[in-house]
């Protein structure tokens, strides 16, 4: 009986056309692999001629980074307790301030409200980074030197600061929506059992929204460990292995800015090192993005 | 329509701008242009020495010599060069303005400066016990620039050897920025910042060696020769090749050459003496390629011996 | 039936309302932390650089003399390398959207696509510029032009195109996915009739936040090599002697307005520093990008109902 | 207006009473001048075809309303023994919640333990001692007849249940702060026949402690489950009586219509 | 198994007929061994309590469940006069598509005008001619009794119309190329009585030009509309037969006590 009558036939016209489009679309999509393959490669390859030179137990071990001076040493810690510094400070500011506008903005805030204040938050995070920078430098160093007249002119301390509050809406904006996706049913519930807004928020709806809410807290660490010009510009570029926020430092990203800015020559170890910096913190933020996907995956909203 | 691209050293970058501006503008009816870069003078050398044309410098300005390695990838990439000074730069060493410092030694820049100090000085009383006892705070510039190198040739002695634990910027302004509002800070940079913030910032007299007198940094003590050795001059190099073949580099170049002594004062550089600009020209119209250097700086050197000198490329 | 003991629910509630006000304030001071950041830097940036705002500000080269010297070829820079930047992110972002959100099987290699967008929207800037400069300087040989800027910030933006695209497509309800496939109309017919145009002010919105990022960035820009000092402007295609052609702009040397501020902010004449008012252009597009780009979406909420 | 034909000689037998009752949802007046009376531990369902106001009118009674913006309460609805109107604005709608609880017609748990989900009302009480929440779990849980399907998996969340389970879950949860009413907003519509079943005979046992107000599409339903019911169509109470009267015997020619299926 | 009190003796009136049918989602087996025949030009109503598969099957006929990874047929659904499988793989679901429509359970408009609503199943099968589709557009919309109401907006989104309106275009879009069968998902379940009404008249005027099965929780509105119904519980066919006899003689108890309401 698998006589197929012509009219319910498969049309080879048709199904051509239709494979020939999603090809290209998936190729479409491809891209997005070849560009990190891309990453990947020239990554590594630039990295691997790197550690001919430097030895990976000195690269992890040495307590000072200064590759490019005569008396040359590789130690990687330099630049990461940096980073991880100015990165915890920025997170300091970011997590709590975002995950508190996030709520208010998302359960407290009326519809006008929230619909003029997501915008302004949003421009904050559309400023480009320099013009942050120049104000951690110029506006906020001051300011905390009033406060705290021992503090260097380039610190950790303000361009964490700033950092923080540029990275707010990156988590208020998706946090808010992860909780703005939780279906009215479950607030409705809370409500109905005599919940006051804040428990409502606190007990039902921020737990029910956490995997979005977590995955906005990866982007912001994210951002936070990669962000480059405002380090650059506001703390310092001075790789102490320290990790107190009050004295200037050098990070993965503004190392490798810094050193950009100089254009070394292509095949000297010195080039070489904003590849061995890049890869660590691609490691460093595919780490990140790893443990947010499982995360994601592990939390999915249960509603 | 042909580009005259120029790259290389901060420090002369401001000179090579007025020298593009200008010279575009003298220029208007022929519409020549000008592109110039700010890489350092090693990155100028790697854009200006590369095998591929299409991304090679015609002009690049170096605050020192061009370097052995250097010297060796141009010659693999057979680019042929002309070395022309075009003025004097000083290093200067400046504190905050709030700081009784006045003067300082080579010697106690060395022992600040050297690799051996890094993470051991910390304290202007352990450099000199007649400092006063209060942190010490380093700021320069990157590493990639000219002025590290002259610097850490001139005070420790040898090039790039420095401690690297100072702030390091490839945008002299941060080492102003730094020692302005640092009491206990030291830095060291261009003339033309301290310069253009002598309201922030005090440079310190340097004295040569222990017990001879300290001199300050000003145009008078650069142009007799007197503030050493934290004085040098600085540089473009010309693709000889492209200065023969393509008329308007010639043009730009002589055009730069003929004004630089302007250009120089105008952005607060000490210029040469108006016989040296003319023998520089001179050397420029007959296309002597080489360098004068054997590959790195020399310490007080004088600009009317240099351009008498031998060259070899 | 229990006597409703109200004095005590009274006092409870009256406790948790004290709380209920203490955290809406603390709501509002955050909100302000950002709102008057913000404000802060405007104004800062209009006391420093309102007085050099100016037509010849925005029509003149740089120059070496701060009251001189203008945008005019950092801005064109800007828009030219936006210009390409768009022209390679929409298409293949929107395609890369539409082919996971609408053909891509549940697999292995889907897994490590999508794994792999969100990776890369976390990537810094700093390491596309390396990509950049490696990639399209060094091995595709595009020289330090307009064209590698561009492409290196389509890269860069790229995953918050397809992760825009993908949120607008999932906003379509699956009941029109439903009626186009009852219809007898065959993916991509669905895709082009209905997922796209249904779904274009979403994309249009992220499109436009993903260019109010690029168009800031600064740190991969240095890094394939923008100049600093450029004095005239790309050629117009089919003008000038000989007659330029359609894409030569492409391959000139280029600055942005970053970069240019970037510049501007490390001469020693402070003079300059005003000229940051650059920065207040580079602000105002990057706002006025945003706000289009709210307006949009506001506008697409209100009309939009299924 | 009003057919009310249960006799008013029983005045301490009302729980609650609406009187002259408006509601407007922005413009849209979506109940007209509703009166109707609530009996102490008594099932009182209201049916009406879709849109009639039938959870309108229920979400009034817990102030349910007053979380979206733009909506307007008219008229009364009076609380017993306090005589409380608890449209009252001075009235805070938390202590009316509290005191009344709902059953939503999707079961919506917490994204909690089933434990948390029963003992949230009240921990936002502020009870926090341990024994005392193990045992008002248990007799809620008891209550709501699933005590013995979930005792040993109280950590587990309550997502992880059917649905007929979830739906006894959301009913031990209203239980378990002692409520005077509970409102059922169609609970049974999103369950299977054996799940509805179990919760048809779970209202009718729920109605010898605590006063019981159900919607319902479902007519049957209303007929075995309720003792009085109140027919609604387009905002309006068009019959409201003794259940078993109404439908042997409805008064209007439409509430016969809807009840014999001629439409809706 | 199926009581199937039709006549055998009529073959050339069977549009379509389901044989030995099954239906997995993933690992759920929603549909086991269905048998039933649809009657050419006649309304099949399939009815069952919520979850009993009745969506399931008729998204089978126009091979809505290709869309979704996972799910699997077997057994066959034997279209006339082609005689032939639709499920089998060699088939295109989207021929299938074409000459089986759909309307769904909430009206689905494009939000394009209502025009272009109507003329896309004519768009996507090449026509482009403005007068022939003019002309099917006018007569799909008058099949679907909605031509007057909407002759002098056809401009106007889709989605400013009514909702019954909406459902209506929902048809005239389905109609306007000419199917063989008209699949109704619970097509009035989201309207209000006057626009059921509208569309149950419409169904009944429907079936002299084409095959309707329509899937219905109402079993009133079945009576009314059908010419056979099909009984379905959890994923069976309990009883197939013409309407008029199943709900006065009903053969099983089960069916008896669905159609009277005692469970459901
Ligand atoms: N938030 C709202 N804003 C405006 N109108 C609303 C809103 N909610 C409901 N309505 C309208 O109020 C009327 C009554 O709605 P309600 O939900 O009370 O009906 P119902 O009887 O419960 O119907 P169903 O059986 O479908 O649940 C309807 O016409 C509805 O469209
Ligand atoms: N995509 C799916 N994946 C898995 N199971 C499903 C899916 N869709 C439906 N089911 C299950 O298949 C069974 C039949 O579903 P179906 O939607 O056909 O029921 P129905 O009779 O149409 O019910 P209703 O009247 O509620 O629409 C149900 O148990 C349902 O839970
Ligand atoms: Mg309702
Ligand atoms: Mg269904
Ligand atoms: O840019 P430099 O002159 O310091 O090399």
């Amino acid at each position: 009986m698998s006589v197929v009558s012509d009219r319910l036939k498969r049309s080879r016209v048709r199904n051509l056309r239709e494979f020939g489009v999603e090809t290209l679309l998936f190729l479409a999509a491809f891209v997005s692999v070849v560009v990190t393959l891309g990453i990947v490669y020239i990554l590594i390859s630039e990295s691997l001629q790197f550690f001919q030179h430097v030895s990976l137990v000195d690269f992890f071990t040495d307590t000072q980074w200064t590759p490019l001076f005569a008396d040359a040493h590789y130690g990687i810690l330099v630049l990461i307790s940096g980073t991880l510094t100015s990165s915890a400070v920025a997170l300091a500011v970011a997590l709590p301030l975002g995950t508190v506008v996030a709520i208010y903005l998302s359960e407290f805030a009326s519809f006008r409200v929230r619909e003029a204040a997501k915008p302004v938050l949003e421009l904050l995070g559309g400023i480009p980074t320099i013009v942050f920078g120049y104000f951690a430098l110029i506006t906020v160093t001051p300011l905390l030197q009033k406060i705290y007249p021992d503090l260097p002119g380039f610190n950790i301390l303000s361009a964490g600061l700033v950092m923080g509050v540029m990275i707010v809406p990156y988590v208020s904006s998706l946090a808010e929506d992860a909780m703005r996706a939780v279906p009215m049913a479950l607030r409705e519930g809370s409500y109905a059992m005599g919940g006051t807004r804040l428990q409502t928020a606190l007990r039902v709806v921020f737990p029910a929204a956490f995997s979005g809410v977590a995955s906005a807290y990866v982007l912001a660490i994210s951002r936070a460990v990669g962000e480059t010009m405002i380090v650059t510009v506001a703390s310092g570029s001075q790789p102490n292995l320290t990790f107190n926020p009050a004295e200037s430092a050098m990070t993965l990203a503004s190392y490798i800015a810094g050193v950009s800015q100089g254009d070394l020559p292509h095949d000297s170890i010195g080039y070489q090192t904003i590849f061995a910096a890049g890869l660590t913190l691609f490691a460093l933020t595919l780490a990140l993005n790893i443990f947010g996907h499982w995360m994601r995956k592990k939390y999915r909203e249960v509603y | 329509q042909s580009v005259v691209r120029v790259d290389g050293s901060s420090t002369v970058f401001p000179i090579s701008e007025a020298a593009a501006e200008d010279f575009q503008i003298a220029r208007r009816e022929k519409r020549l242009r000008v592109t110039v870069g700010m890489s350092g003078t090693g990155g100028g050398f790697k854009k200006f020495c590369m095998a591929d044309a299409s991304l090679r410098v015609d002009v690049t300005g170096a605050s020192r010599p061009i370097s052995t390695g250097e010297m060796a990838a141009c010659r693999a990439a057979g680019i042929r060069f002309i070395e022309l000074p075009i003025a004097f730069d000083a290093v200067t060493i400046v504190v905050s303005k709030r700081n009784p410092l006045e003067s300082i030694s080579i010697e106690d820049l060395k022992k600040i400066w050297e690799p051996a100090a890094q993470a051991k000085i910390f304290n202007w009383r352990q450099v000199n016990p007649a400092f006063p006892d209060r942190a010490l705070k380093l700021y320069g510039p990157g590493t990639d620039s000219g002025t590290f190198e002259y610097f850490t040739e001139a005070a420790v002695g040898r090039v790039k050897a420095s401690r690297g634990d100072y702030t390091a910027s490839e945008d002299d302004n941060v080492v102003v920025q730094g020692v302005s509002r640092d009491n206990s800070g030291l830095g060291y940079l261009g003339y033309a910042y301290y310069a253009e913030n002598t309201d922030k910032l005090k440079a310190l007299a340097i004295s040569p060696a222990v017990g001879k007198p300290a001199v300050l940094p000003s145009e008078q003590s650069v142009m007799d020769g007197s503030y050493v050795p934290m004085s040098r001059p600085i540089f473009i190099y010309v693709n000889a090749e492209a200065a023969g073949k393509r008329p308007e580099v010639r043009d730009f170049v002589e055009f730069y050459l003929k004004h630089a002594g302007a250009f120089a004062r105008e952005v607060k550089y000490v210029p040469l003496r108006d016989v040296d600009y003319a023998q520089v020209l001179e050397n420029f119209g007959r296309l002597r390629t080489g360098t004068a250097f054997e590959g790195h700086s020399e310490i007080g050197v004088k600009v009317a011996e240099l351009l008498k000198r031998e060259v070899k490329e | 039936m229990q006597e409703p003991d109200l004095l005590a629910i009274r006092a409870i509630i009256t406790r948790h309302k004290r709380w209920d006000l203490f955290f809406g304030v603390l709501g509002i001071c955050c909100l302000m932390v950002g709102v008057l950041t913000l404000v802060a830097l405007f104004v800062d940036m209009w006391s420093s650089g309102a007085e050099r705002l100016s037509l010849d500000f925005l029509s003149s080269f740089p120059s070496r003399r701060a009251g001189q010297a203008g945008i005019l070829a950092a801005w064109v820079g800007s828009v030219l390398v936006m210009l390409v930047t768009a022209s390679f992110a929409i298409p293949l972002g929107v395609a890369a959207g539409v082919y996971l959100e609408e053909y891509a099987p549940k697999n292995w290699l889907t897994d490590i696509i999508e794994i792999n967008v969100s990776n890369l929207a976390g990537v810094p800037s700093i390491v596309y510029g390396l990509l950049g400069l490696g990639m399209f300087v060094y091995t595709f040989g595009l020289g330090r032009s307009i064209l590698t800027a561009g492409l290196t910030l389509a890269l860069l933006i790229l995953p918050v195109v397809i992760v825009v695209t993908r949120e607008a497509i999932r906003a379509i309800p699956q009941m029109i996915r439903e009626a186009s496939y009852a219809c007898g109309a065959t993916t991509w017919q669905t895709v082009r009739d209905h997922i796209v145009p249904y779904s274009s002010a979403g994309i249009l919105t992220g499109v436009i936040i993903g260019m109010a990022r690029a168009i800031g960035e600064t740190a991969p820009l240095i890094v394939v090599g923008a100049v600093t000092f450029i004095a005239y402007l790309p050629p117009v295609p089919f003008t000038g002697e000989p007659a330029a052609g359609l894409f030569d702009w492409a391959r000139e040397a280029f600055t942005v307005l970053p970069i240019q501020m970037f510049n501007w902010t490390a001469r020693p004449d402070a003079a300059f520093h005003a000229n940051a008012a650059a920065g207040l252009v580079l602000v105002a597009m990057t706002v006025g990008m945003n706000a289009l780009a709210i307006w949009l979406r506001y506008r697409l909420r209100k009309n939009i109902k299924w | 207006m009003i057919a009310n034909n249960v006799a008013k000689s029983e005045p301490a037998s009302i729980k609650a009473e609406v009187k002259n009752f408006n509601f407007h949802y922005g413009a849209f007046h979506a109940l007209k001048n509703i009166n109707m009376p609530i009996h102490e531990r008594k099932v009182t369902a209201l049916i009406g075809p879709s849109g009639c106001g039938k959870s309108t009118l229920l979400r009034s009674f817990n102030r349910m309303h007053d979380l979206y913006p733009g909506n307007r309460y008219e008229g009364e609805i009076l609380l017993q023994p306090d005589n409380t109107n608890l449209l009252d604005p001075q009235v805070d709608p938390i202590e009316v919640r509290m005191r009344i609880s709902m059953v939503f017609q999707k079961p919506n748990p917490f994204p909690k333990s089933i434990y948390e989900n029963v003992a949230y009302g009240l921990r936002i009480r502020g009870e926090n001692s341990r024994a005392v929440l193990d045992e008002k779990v248990e007799s809620a849980l008891r209550g709501a007849a699933l005590w013995d399907e979930v005792k040993d998996r109280l950590n587990s969340l309550g997502a992880n249940l059917s649905g007929g389970q979830q739906q006894r879950l959301c009913i031990a949860r209203a239980l378990a702060t002692d409520p005077e009413i509970i409102l059922f907003d169609e609970p049974t519509s999103a369950l299977d026949p054996i799940a509805t079943a179990s919760i048809e005979e779970l209202v009718t046992e729920l109605k010898n402690k605590v006063t019981i107000l159900i919607v319902t599409h479902n007519m049957q339903q209303a007929a075995r489950v309720s003792d009085f019911t109140a027919y609604m169509y387009l905002g309006e109470m068009v019959e409201f009586g003794v259940t078993d009267q109404m439908f042997i015997k409805p008064q209007k020619k439409q509430t016969e219509d809807y009840i014999t299926g001629r439409f809706g």
